[in-house]
Formats: structure tokens, sequence, C-alpha cells
């Protein structure tokens, strides 16, 4: 295992465990879309690059962009 | 169950699974030995049978082509099962405000948005039809399409009046994406005889077109993934759009969805 | 060192369950359960890495260089589709469930007691 | 060969369609396509119940044979059971899209879109042969039900049933994925067969038993089976009754067929040696589904509800059947599933027609107003008896082999215990039919009765779907009934469960293309044993039917209706479960 990949194994351990601690939603959002970035590359380091350009796409940006629209949804209700 | 004794027994649970998983993946090989045999093979075969490097793209999209399809097809589902569960708003569609009352986006968003969805499908097609020689391919690039069609639909003038159409062009891209990976794999079985087989020719590796199905599957899959995917974030980005209509207003509608049904 | 992935994999899923279990809002659920959902990316790429192989496209290597497995690859990125999905279709029922009874508690929706 | 893809491939193809022309409002064309496909589907599975009754067919997708015993692609096997079960689901669509014709909110094209989707899905689940293809399958079907199941989002039970069963049920997904992953670093294979030539060679360790248990604990979430089961009421009591039919006939099966699917074609060679182990984990968990479901179930009142409860009952039941191992109890199995799925299909056919007429499913408010519907009342009382095993019928037939399967091995206590276990469940049908439809036994205090009004301002308008759905009902439940009355239906049955179990031909077949000859079976009907069991069964339910509502205690608190109980208490049977093979096995 090269120190890049255990890097990447830890961040990525480390950010996951901070989303899930992350109570707020919208803050959560952002949090989450680091663990996307930091996923994807750890998909990088273990040479696997369609997967990482997937993983951006998706959990870096399509569903973070889905979570902000269904928060900025729910918020304004219940303003 | 109170929050206590659930968060309790989620730990107690959480921590003898967690133990029994560490046993187990104590079998496994270490980290960086993947013992084959199935990755090897392809990697042997691959390149002369298919006339294709990018080993990934052969298999999502030929050997295991069939898993592909399936995948594409829950992505179709979920789109249809958004619009589903978000329909009680569609039927506001175009119907509640008379035009002029709308709200406009801004014309810096309507140009910067505008300029940018040529580049963006650009890109798009550039990932898309490369899938079979770069990493990317259908599925990477139809998510950056995606974005290109959710900002044209933003920056769109009037973006609700041009909305049963818009996502109705949605709703007909993705299926027609589907439907062509699905006809794909219907032309292996009347063309040679076995579903998902390659029916067109293999060229030479490494050029544009070759590897016989396998670009035409990326360009279907990036089609249907473009649709889908921009059909969800429309539905979503509808309902963070369209502000409360009055009560009155509401309990009609409900009244309408709320109609016997059985 | 040499099981460190594989036991993130199982932290992740770990952490992700207790997440969804404790949740307190759907959406806070929603992407606790993509957390878990990564969980098996990770172990499916771990299990088909292999030390000092190059990524699995023969473009500028030759054929006789050791690749990685290209088999996880691909069904980690089906399983990347099918997570998102998922993911959609629960915020979806989040934003309606809000819409229909104001709430986003998981707790607080209790129409179905019994 | 062309006929299993094309069993996936059309209604996949039709849903398509119709999910991408949702803008045309054409409601009929929508249900001429939709039944069109579902029927062809229907045809296409029962002709390859025809051709694999002589040998299994393998199609291999792509063309990509395997090589040395290796697969290099996918392949779709259809043998007498999985067809069977595939054609069983696809008829169960056919029926719910005939219920749905009067449907009036299908959200244009959308609701035929999605049902076919959840065919094609469960059809694709009956016949892959690849592990991880039976993932994405599962998945297909597992998405498109939560959206149905949520479907009529203008109220608000849906919603928060939905949420449940999507969010337990992906759950679920994650513990099957990873089990698939464990097996994938072991083997380096993700054919059924391949992956169980190369388990075989070895003992047992950790790692095969988690993997198994993993596996087992994603199917067992679909196939709610205690305590993975806490959604499933939840989800079936909420969604349209066109859609319930085919969940609870088709869909929960589904769940333990993939157990069964996956033990005889990978686990069995490395396991079988323990199977006693297996075997007994398995049966307390189908026994503790049987009794809890049905204490559940008799303790409802919500008509939706109830008939939920027995499915997590006769789930139970099944997985005690599939529990023992051998062949002769899964005849019983596949006998089971196809009357008790028919005779469930149409009480919830009959449920709904009853919410059609009176505009309740609640029994304390519907109590004494069915006197006026006797063939509505007539039907809830056979599918009562039906489902309380009542000799010679088709859930009687089922239930009394797998009894016999359990005596076989010396298990002679199962037998009382699944005679309580359908008592319960067909008791609880017969009491609904003494206070709605006889309206007799003590009145129920008079509660909300704001909420009891005739739905709909037009009853004539209500009348014609009501009674189309009654036929429909009666058609079920008749075939549910008759099923168990066939001739020779276990000989039939008998040969191609003794092959279902047999790893090595299955992957003689697969992977080397050689033929199995059928197996010689002596296979034998029901014992007087076991026809005193069902005589015993539908006597206790006739006398449960007297009796008040069973209190079910706690249990009921534990039906909290909230997703995060749901997931712990799922957490908490997977750690037993992965604990205890991991223990034994490992």
């Amino acid at each position: 295992m090269t120190a890049l990949q255990a890097t990447c194994l830890i961040a990525v351990a480390a950010i996951g465990t901070l989303v899930v601690l992350t109570r707020d939603p919208l803050r959560q959002a952002a949090v989450a879309g680091i663990f996307g970035l930091a996923l994807s590359a750890l998909f990088l380091s273990v040479q696997a690059p369609d997967v990482a350009l997937s993983q951006i796409a998706i959990g870096a940006i399509v569903v973070p962009v889905l979570v902000l629209l269904a928060m900025a949804k729910i918020r304004e209700h219940d303003q | 169950m109170s929050r206590q004794v659930r968060c309790g027994l989620a730990l107690v649970a959480l921590a003898a699974l967690g133990a029994t998983l560490v046993v187990a993946v104590g079998g496994l090989e270490p980290f960086g030995h993947y013992p084959g045999p199935y990755g090897d093979v392809l990697a042997k075969v691959v390149p002369g049978e298919r006339h294709e490097g990018q080993l990934v793209a052969a298999t999502v999209l030929d050997y295991r082509g069939f898993d592909t399809l399936g995948e594409e097809l829950i992505l179709f589902t979920a789109a249809c099962g958004c619009v589903a569960l978000l329909r009680l708003r569609r039927r506001e569609r175009g119907s509640d405000l008379p035009a002029h009352e709308r709200p406009l986006p801004s014309f810096a968003a309507r140009a910067v948005g505008g300029a940018l969805v040529g580049p963006v499908l650009v890109l798009a097609a550039y990932v898309v039809i490369h899938g079979h020689l770069t990493p990317g391919g259908g599925f990477s690039g139809g998510v950056i399409g995606a974005g290109a069609l959710v900002l044209a639909y933003a920056a769109g003038q009037r973006v609700r009046l041009r909305r049963v159409g818009s996502i109705a062009m949605l709703e007909t891209a993705e299926a027609i994406g589907a439907g062509g990976f699905a006809a794909l794999a219907l032309g292996g079985l009347l063309a040679v005889g076995a579903t998902m087989q390659n029916f067109l020719p293999l060229g030479t590796s490494g050029m544009l077109l070759s590897a016989g199905t396998i670009p035409v599957g990326n360009l279907a899959i990036g089609i249907e993934v473009a649709g889908a995917v921009a059909l969800i974030v429309a539905e979503f980005l509808e309902q963070a759009l369209l502000e409360e209509r009055p009560e009155a207003d509401h309990s009609s509608q409900d009244a309408g969805l709320d109609a016997p049904r059985r | 060192m040499s099981v460190l992935a594989y036991l993130v994999a199982v932290w992740l899923l770990l952490a992700g369950i207790y997440g969804v279990v404790t949740s307190r809002h759907l959406v806070h659920l929603v992407t606790c359960l993509s957390v878990a959902q990564a969980s098996t990316y990770v172990l499916l790429l771990a299990i088909g890495y292999r030390s000092g192989a190059q990524a699995p496209i023969f473009g500028d290597i030759p054929q006789s260089t050791p690749v990685v497995d290209p088999v996880v690859q691909a069904l980690t990125l089906t399983d990347v589709v099918v997570s998102a999905t998922v993911s959609a279709l629960l915020l979806a029922i989040a934003v309606q469930a809000h819409k229909r009874f104001g709430s986003v508690d998981p707790d607080e929706l209790n129409a179905l007691r019994g | 060969m062309a006929l299993a893809s094309l069993a996936v491939l059309v209604p996949l193809g039709a849903a398509i369609v119709l999910g991408g022309t949702t803008s045309l409002r054409r409601r009929r064309i929508a249900d001429a396509i939709a039944l069109a496909a579902a029927t062809a589907a229907l045809g296409l599975c029962l002709a390859l119940v025809a051709r694999s009754s002589d040998a299994t067919v393998v199609a291999w997708l792509g063309g990509w044979h395997p090589r040395d015993g290796v697969a290099l692609g996918i392949d779709l096997v259809a043998d007498p059971l999985a067809a069977g079960l595939a054609a069983f689901a696809a008829l169960l669509t056919v029926t719910g899209l005939v219920v749905a014709l009067h449907q009036v909110d299908t959200a244009s094209h959308l609701f035929h879109a999605l049902v076919l989707l959840c065919l094609a899905g469960m059809i694709g689940f009956c016949l892959a042969g690849d592990l991880f293809t039976i993932f994405v399958f599962f998945e297909l079907m597992g998405v498109s039900a939560y959206a149905l199941s949520g479907f009529r989002v203008a109220e608000r039970a849906p919603l928060e049933g939905a949420l449940n069963f999507a969010v337990t049920n992906s759950v679920g997904s994650l513990l099957l994925l990873a089990g698939i992953a464990l097996l994938y670093g072991r083997t380096g294979a993700l054919n059924l067969a391949q992956m169980g030539d190369a388990l075989a060679t070895r003992q047992p360790d950790a790692l095969v038993a988690v993997a198994f248990a993993l596996v087992a604990c994603g199917f067992f979430v679909k196939a709610a089976i205690v305590p993975f089961h806490f959604w499933l009421a939840d989800a079936y009591a909420v969604a349209p009754t066109s859609i319930c039919l085919i969940f609870a006939g088709a869909l929960s099966e589904l769940g333990l067929y993939g157990v069964a699917r996956v033990y005889w074609t990978v686990f069995e060679g490395p396991i079988g040696a323990h199977g006693e182990a297996v075997r007994d984990v398995l049966l307390a968990l189908g026994l503790l589904t049987a009794l809890v479901g049905a204490v559940m179930c008799a303790g409802q009142r919500h008509l939706k509800r109830l008939v939920a409860f027995a499915t997590v009952a006769h789930m139970g039941v099944l997985l005690c059947g599939v529990a023992l191992l051998d062949g002769a109890a899964l005849v019983g199995v596949a006998v089971f599933v196809v009357g008790d799925g028919l005779v469930k299909a149409g009480l919830f056919v009959a449920v709904g027609a009853l919410e059609d007429r009176r505009g309740s499913v609640d029994e304390h408010q519907l109590y004494g107003r069915g006197r006026d519907l006797p063939v509505l009342g007539a039907l809830f009382g056979a599918c009562g008896l039906a489902l309380a095993a009542l000799p010679p019928f088709g859930p009687f037939l089922g239930r009394a082999l797998i009894e016999d399967g359990a005596s076989h091995q010396g298990l002679g206590w199962v037998a009382p215990l699944l005679v309580v276990a359908s008592a319960l469940v067909g008791g609880a049908v017969l009491r609904v039919v003494r206070t709605v439809f006889l309206g007799r036994g003590a009145k129920p205090p008079p509660t909300h009765k704001a909420a009891v009004e005739e739905a709909g301002e037009d009853p004539a308008e209500r009348e014609r779907p009501a009674r189309a759905s009654v036929v429909v009902a009666l058609a079920l439940v008749g075939l549910g009934l008759v099923w168990g009355l066939m001739p020779g239906l276990v000989d039939a049955i008998a040969p191609s469960a003794a092959h279902f179990v047999d790893r090595r031909a299955y992957a003689a077949e697969v992977l080397h293309g050689v033929r199995a000859g059928a197996p010689g079976v002596a296979s034998e009907g029901p014992t007087a044993t076991a026809w005193l069991y069902g005589l015993a069964s539908a006597a206790l339910a006739a006398v449960v039917g007297l009796a008040r509502t069973v209190p079910e205690g706690p249990l009921r608190e534990l039906h909290s209706g909230r997703v995060g109980d749901y997931v712990a208490w799922l957490a908490t049977g997977a750690a037993i479960v992965a604990g205890l093979f991991a223990i034994t096995l490992g």
C-alpha cells in the first residue's frame, strides 16, 4: 500500500464519520461533497479513473445539488 | 422504543456486526493481491476479441452489458418515480399564473447560462464518444450533458411557461437513450443470435470508430443518463422554485388528487 | 496495513447505518445512507486492486503490463448509479413528506403505528 | 435461448415506450400496451417452463460462453422452478393491471411504466445466473416498488410507507452487496455455478459463513423475515390495491427464492456438510416469523394491514420449508407459494373492493356494514379457510408437504407451531367475516364517526369497478383453491425441485453444457398426519374467528412506524445471523 492510498483511506474514513456526525443537513451537504471528492481521490489512487470520474459527477455534484434543492424547498416551507 | 434504547440497541448490534465483518475480511487476500481469475481472463481476451483497450468499457458495455441495461433501467425507474412522487405540483404548471406575472431569471443569469450551454455540451459529447478509448464514457458524459440541459432549463426565458414542453422533451430523451441500449441488446439477438452480442464491425483498436457496439452503447447511455439526470434535477428545481400557492388553491388541487382511487 | 482498506469499508458501513438509525432529519438520513453505500465501493475496489499495477486501459501501455481488475470497477460504476437513484427517490419522498405534514423528523412520522 | 432474454426485454421495452410518452394522455393506449407486454412476458415465461422441463435453458448474453470453467459474461438460467416463479409474477402483474383499469390516478403513463419495470426486475431476478446481475435486478424491482408503494402521494400514510420500505430495503441491499463483494474477493467470480465450484474445494471459514449471512439477510429484508419485516405492513397497507396483490403474491416470495437459489448454487458445497447448523438458524427464524406475523395479523383491525401481516406469517412458513434444505420440502414451498400467493392476492383485491363500496378498511367502522354484500363475504370466508390450510386446497397441500418434510427430519414439533400460525391468520379473516359481513359479536364502541362516510358521491359510479374487482378476486381465490386439487401436481414439481437442489448438476449444465438426466424422484402426497393437522388448523381458525381481536401485547409497540427503529432491528438481526453462522461454520 502506498502512502497516498493510506492517506486517502484515512481521509475517507474521517470525512465519512464527519458526514454522519454533521447534523445540520445544509452543512452536511457541503461535507458530503468533500467526502465525494475524497472518495474520487481514493479511486484514482487505486487505478480506477472511470469510477473516480463517475464519483465526482454523482457523489460530489449531482447528489449534493439534489440535497440543496430539497433543503431549499423544505426551508422555504418552514418560514 | 425510546431513542436511548434504540441507540443502545444499534450500538450493540453494530459493534457485533462490525466484529464479525472484521473477522470475515481477515479471510480476504491482503490488499493489493487480487487473485483473479475473472479480471485477468478479461484482460487477456478483450483486446484481441473486441479490438478494445478500455477494459472497463468493454466489461460495462459488452461482457457485463446486461447489468448495465438493468442499471440504466434503474435510473429510468428513478426518474419516473421522482416525477410520480413529486407530481402534486405538476397540475399547477402553466395554469396558476398568467405568463406576464412569472418572475424571469435576470438577464445576466440567462446570458451566462446560455453561453455555457454550448461548451458544456461539447465537453459531454467528447467524454461520451471517447468512452471506449479513455476513462469516462456514457455515464460521466451523460451527467455532464445533464448539467448543460439543466443550465439551458434554468436560463430559459420563461422557465415555467416552457416547463411542460421541456419535461416531456427530457422524458423522451431518456426513453430514446434507454430504448437505444435495449435495441442494441435486441440487435445482437436478431443479427447474430445472442442478446447483446456485437454485430458491428470491430475496426482497428484505438480508433474512434472501433470496438463495434461499445461506442454506440456509450452514446445511448449518454443520452439516457443526460435525460434522466436532467429530468430528476429539473423536478427538484421546480419544487424549489415554485413558491407556495395560497391555501385556497392548495385545497382545490388536493381535491383533484384525492379523487377516488381504487 | 494490508487490511486497512477493508477496515475502512467496514467502518463506513457501520457509521452510515448508525447515522441512519439516529437521524432526526430525512435529508440527513439520506446522506448517511450514501455514506454506508460508499463502503461497498471501497470494499469492491480494494478487493480488485493489485499492487503496482496500472489502470485497466491499454492505450499507451503494452498489453503485457499487469492491470488492476476491471470487473470490480464495472461493478462499482453500476453501484454508484444505483445508490444515486435511491438517494434521489428518497429525497423526493422527503420533499413530498414535508409538504404533506410539515415535518422531516422520521420519528414524528407515525401514521403507521402497530 | 432467445426466450429467456426476451422475457426480460419485452416488459422493459414496453416500459421505456410508456415512460417516454407520459405527455400523451390516452389512458386506454397505456392500458393496452401494458397489458399486452405483461401478457407476452407471461407467455414467454410459460414457454420457458415448458422448454426447461426437458433440460435447463442456459442463455449466455453477448454469446460469451465460459472457457475452461471461467464465465466471461452473464448467463440467464431457466429451470422449471425459476421460470415458473417468473411466470407467476407475470400472472399477478397481469391481474394487477386488470384491477388498475379502473384506478383513477395513474399520473399519465407513469404507473404502467413502473409496474412493467417491476415485472422486468422480477423476471430478471428469477432467471439471472450471475450474483451481481441478481443484485441489479433485485434493485430494479426494489426501486420501482418503492415508487409504486408511495404512488398515492396525496395521502400521508403512503409516503411514510414508501419511506420505511425504501430505507430498510436499501440497507438490506447494502448487506447483500457486501456479501457479494466478499465472495468475489474469495472466488474471483460472479457466476453462481463458478462460485459454487470455487468454494466447494475448501472448508468453510468465517469469510464464507459471513458472506452467506450477509446475502441471506439482504434477501430476508425483502422476504420480511422477523426481525427484518417491520417495513412490510407499512408499505403493503398503503399501496394501491393493484400493486398490493403483486407485492404480497410475488415480491416477498422472490426474496426467499433468492436465498434458496444462492444457497443451492453457491454455498451448498462448503456449507452442505454442516447443514444442520444452517437449518436450525433458518428454522428458528422461520418459526419466529410465522408466529409473530400470525399474532400481529390476529390483532389488526385495519384490513390491509391484517392481510400484510398474514403475508409475513406465511413467509415464515415458507422459510421453514426452505430451511429444511431438501428437495421434498422444496416441493411444498413451490406449491405453497402459488396456492397461498393466489389466495392472498385475491384477499387483497377483495379488501380493495370492500374499500371501494364502503369507503373504509377499518373493521370497527365496517361493523355489520357488509351484510348486503354476500358474495364478498363468502369470498372472505373462503380465503379465511384456505389460509387456515383447510384440506385439500392449495395452501393446505403446500403446508402439508413442508410439515411432512420436517417430520422426516425428526422435527415433528414444527408442524403444530405452523398449525397455530395458520389458524391465527385464517381465524383473523374469519373474524372479519363475522363482524363485517354478519354483524355478529360485540359491537365495537362507535369511534371516529366523522371518518365513516360512503366514499364517492355517486354510489353507482363506484359499483362497476367494484364488481370488476370482485370478479378478479373470485378468479384468484378460485385458482388458489383448485391449485391444490390439480392431479399430478406434486409428481410434476418433484423432479424440478430435486434438480433445483443439485449443485453439481447445475454447475455442469451452466459451465460445461452437460445435460443432466432428469432425476428419478419418488414423490408422495401429504400423509394422514398432515391431513389431520390441516383439519385441526381450520377448526382452530373457526374458534379464533369467534374470539375478539387477540391482543398482541408488547409486540405492537415494536411496530412503531419509525424507520430508525426498523433499521436498528435490521442491524440486530444481521449481527445475530452473521454471528451465529460465523461461530457454527467458521
